[in-house]
């Protein structure tokens, strides 16, 4: 009773940081028809900023931790990933009015990796005092790829038995190729590889962390505006990739949760860790997913997908999932 | 002087750039010119000026002017069979005359 | 094959651009595609490379293709009709042939 | 006698501010044929970056400030913008040569309000050490909104007097709101509404203060390098233009000076306040204005209201009027 | 009503930009259009979307419209004449039709 | 031997520097294909910064500094400027396949300077801990615009000499003045000027120089990404370019090292500002340079002297040159 009051507190809370209020700020400012725009070449390099610094810390402090604890969680990544997926084919691509290579690509949307909300969570830790492991952020990758590369196989899969077959075949090897070289992968891996070999300790400080929260609020306020403008774009599309993209990262996060939890026990997996896994399933992806699905399943709508996990599957991740698995850990692990 | 000639307007999702310019530069365009935009057609409504770290939804419009009109048409009606069928775009092809032929 | 079309192209300041593609949109265009520029006429020298946060005296360069010319004619027509008399801009019309016809 | 040589003093102290040395920088490169360009990408968003920071740090001190002292300064805002608008119509209006039409654009727009000048003059106030209100920038949009309004009624009486009648229909309600959408004044309310609810404090001194100056010295030059470039464009307009662009921003400006002072005698408004309310009546709208008085009078002629707007009456606000308010608060109000 | 016009179609580096359309301004073109691009030709291949400190070597397409088809060939020829020797870049002419002639 | 072995360990110490790491970092993206990219907007930005920056720097220290003692350095990095052309012209132009307005494009470049090895040089030089005059790099216009003027004049007495005559008359003054006008050199000279005359301090240390070190490493990147992605238009360039741009940055540097010693023996010319003298010596312009050959030299194929200086020339530069005159300096001055 007490526990749930105090998640209940906790939750309302978070609800109240700038973060979240510069997200409000960008759906009330497009709801309202503002002609405020964030330039397109700041919002490109406010993502590089921020992956490029979340990779530099992680290198930074990798050197000081035990690697071999990176391999449950990562697996549970991969194993997340790629249910999601299944998941996805089973329920959103079974319903009537709704296209498979759709379905497909939405799922594997949801079970790639956003790294905008992953940003926001490390923010909304730090803001809690939660610690997780340097290497935490890393997990990215290993939920991102196998989600995109099942999503699109199946789709392949699909189109094989329904179709006269033909079309572009796509290898598992050019999909991991593409996520890796996505500017939001890229970044964040280089930003580990420069921050383990030079330990840029001053310059990381003195302007990456630096900077790092403004334009993550910047940041939130693109992503409310864009969330609002996409809307439109659901219009044309089937009800349930709403109902979709309202329920499934809830579901995900919370599915990520219980697996953190066993790494939790099995191998000290942390509190703070289990969050960010939970969250990163729970997010979809805004960068290296949307090209690498249009690429591999050419048949699926660029509106159905864009238009659920924009305009209402990210918002569901920042406002909803990470107040809601902060306070989760906090009781579950009395932080 | 001026020589009678042809222009062919691609206009594609960026998604196809490299592809597209690859075949003109093999099958044997002596250039292209391109400029990026936004647009709306059957799919997605693209907008240019929104920021959009997928930059391969934009559009971008390609054009080339060759002398040989009926080169120029295989080129096209290549590139509308090989790329066309599954992605965005549309094609169209304009008579025009040029200055300077040999740069053709 | 190659079907004889229509190709309009209006040049018009931005602040008309929301209107004129909810016009093309009204009327039946298939679609369009818009690019952003800069340009000189009878009033301003707009250049797009200039620091401007009003952006709505800005160049855009919008084209539409249409298999039928008359229809397209129309749609110039009442653009022209509506909103050259109060603003900038100018239209013009070049006959074109498309492939893959049925996108139009 | 005495103070008469202090106000010199101050006034020339003011000149050597670097704020003003980027603006004649800007001059001076433009002057010169330098290809230097601030890319128009980095202008909007140190636009974006100002305001914000303007409208948080207002609301996060509104908190402790009786709101109620704002009604008079607030109404005095409004008066000043129809005031300086009807001036217009009747002085610059009436001129040989000037069409009616581009005198009522142009009279609006030095109503309007220019939120780079407000900025100019907190930092001048700052740096001479002189107090206002966390509100007073909020008086913005009260002097912007009505002369917007009156100068686009008047134009479109005018009209329907002399003219076939016919042409758009422009409604206050669409002014207004227009007005209150444009980048600006949708960032200074934005930042408002945050700061006031969940008080960034961190945030704000972090990043947007951390960078305000910053951003401040490179749009002074970047204005310095517009107001060079469009002095071109005045050639194409009859010389009274420059005259109204030289003279009314002092004069305008004198005059908000006066009825700041009653409210500073009757309600107790503070020098700074004045000085601000001064420089808001000084200054002419760069980013607001042009779009909405293109739109409600379409029959006049941007180069004339913006050549004398962004090449004339800008600089003087900028270079003549900040300090001459400064200092003669100094005087009047012994700071 | 539409009127016979030609439209013409200047692709060049942006080194040029000023002094062609200072010629296009001295020799009575009503106005003009001008948006960047990259391209690809003999030489250099220019990206537009690329860092570069260096502007002067991008591409800007230019086109102008007018009534007398005959001053706009000249005008065509006078840029190939004066800057297509030594500098990069191609012209081309195409017909038109263009509403509101008073414009032009 | 002591003294060799000194040299190599410093060496080796400063290739681990955070900045070579980004420019590493740069050439693995293009090379693996990433799609990350610094939008053009940033590029440009960055580039004001530092000049500015450095600019402002030089300004504020100059008021204490004999400027007597700049005008021996400045009248060697002239000569060294005219030195690299020539040499380039009797090396490099005199080859089998080589057209000589190639050629000599090429050496204008690398006899001119590049503003970003400069900054590059002075943050290497700052965590080494060696002093120079605040003035030194202001010596960058005193090389960089007798070299694009001598190749220039080169080039159209070479053009007169075998063709037809004809062709763009350039004057010298019209070379100087478009150097001058370079978005590079104009930042740097309005810093200086604006230093020098309001002393901003404050905004220097607060603004410029907090984001200098930051801004420098993402030029690093982007500077390593550029220089792959231009390699590809080496291939239709003659072998030549390729050896003249690997040898010659060395051999210029180390000449300019030459005279720097001797100003260091006869006016104490300060060892670290030896250095500068050199690095710039070495560097090749990436700003100013090729449009004012492309303009002034309009035969010579841009391919050439843009493929050999961006791909080559400027990674030698940074990771070749740099340390060694530092480790060199270290030696021969015993700082
Ligand atoms: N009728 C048209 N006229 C001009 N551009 C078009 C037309 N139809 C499509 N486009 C362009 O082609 C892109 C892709 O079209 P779609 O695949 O139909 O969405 C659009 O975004 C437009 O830029
Ligand atoms: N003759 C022309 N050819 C091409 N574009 C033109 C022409 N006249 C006007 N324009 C374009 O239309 C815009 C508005 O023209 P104006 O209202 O005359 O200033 C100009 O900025 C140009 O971009
Ligand atoms: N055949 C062509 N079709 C369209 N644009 C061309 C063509 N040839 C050259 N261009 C354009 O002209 C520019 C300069 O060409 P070049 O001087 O041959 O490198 C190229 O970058 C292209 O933008
Ligand atoms: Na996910
Ligand atoms: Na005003
Ligand atoms: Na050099």
């Amino acid at each position: 009773m007490e526990s749930l009051a105090y998640f209940a507190a906790s939750f309302v809370t978070q609800l109240q940081s700038p973060m979240l209020a510069f997200l409000f700020g960008g759906f009330a400012l497009a709801a309202s028809g503002s002609k405020l725009a964030i330039p397109d070449a700041i919002y490109r390099f406010i993502i590089f900023m921020l992956l490029m610094s979340v990779g530099l810390h992680g290198g930074i402090e990798i050197r000081d931790s035990n690697l071999r604890e990176l391999a449950l969680p990562a697996f549970f990544a991969a194993l997340i990933g790629c249910l999601i997926v299944l998941i996805g084919n089973f329920t959103l691509g079974r319903l009537p009015k709704v296209n498979r290579d759709d379905a497909l690509a939405t799922a594997g949307l949801f079970g790639a990796v956003s790294a905008s909300t992953l940003a926001a969570a490390m923010v909304a830790l730090d803001e809690r005092g939660i610690a997780f492991e340097a290497w935490a952020p890393a997990l990215y990758p290993f939920m991102d790829i196998p989600a995109l590369i099942l999503a699109i196989v199946l789709a392949s899969m699909h189109k094989k038995k329904t179709a006269k077959g033909g079309g572009a075949t796509i290898t598992v090897r050019s999909i991991v190729v593409d996520s890796l070289r996505s500017s939001a992968l890229s970044a964040l891996l280089l930003g580990l590889v420069i921050g383990f070999l030079v330990q840029p300790q001053e310059l990381y400080e003195g302007f990456y962390d630096l900077l790092f929260r403004g334009f993550l609020s910047i940041l939130m306020l693109i992503m409310g505006m864009e969330a609002w403008s996409r809307l439109s774009e659901l219009r044309q599309v089937a009800q349930w990739f709403v109902a979709y993209a309202l329920i499934s990262p809830i579901v995900h996060g919370l599915l990520a949760f219980g697996l953190g939890y066993i790494a939790h026990v099995m191998v000290g997996f942390s509190p703070g860790g289990v969050v960010l896994l939970a969250v990163i399933a729970a997010s979809n992806s805004d960068i290296s997913g949307p090209p690498t699905l249009r690429a591999g399943i050419p048949g699926a709508n660029p509106s159905a997908f864009i238009g659920s996990s924009t305009s209402v599957g990210t918002p569901i991740a920042l406002v909803v999932c990470i107040p809601l698995f902060i306070a989760l850990a906090e009781i579950v692990f009395g932080v | 002087m001026a020589f009678a000639a042809t222009t062919v307007t691609i206009i594609a999702e960026r998604l196809l750039q490299d592809r597209i310019t690859k075949l003109l530069d093999e099958t044997g365009a002596s250039g292209y010119t391109l400029v990026e935009g936004s647009g709306k057609g059957h799919h997605l409504t693209r907008t240019h000026d929104r920021p959009s770290i997928v930059r391969d939804f934009d559009i971008v419009r390609i054009e080339f002017v060759m002398l040989d009109g009926d080169h120029a048409r295989e080129i096209a009606q290549q590139i509308a069979d090989d790329y066309f069928t599954d992605y965005s775009g549309i094609i169209y092809i304009t008579p025009a005359e040029v200055l300077r032929s040999e740069r053709f």
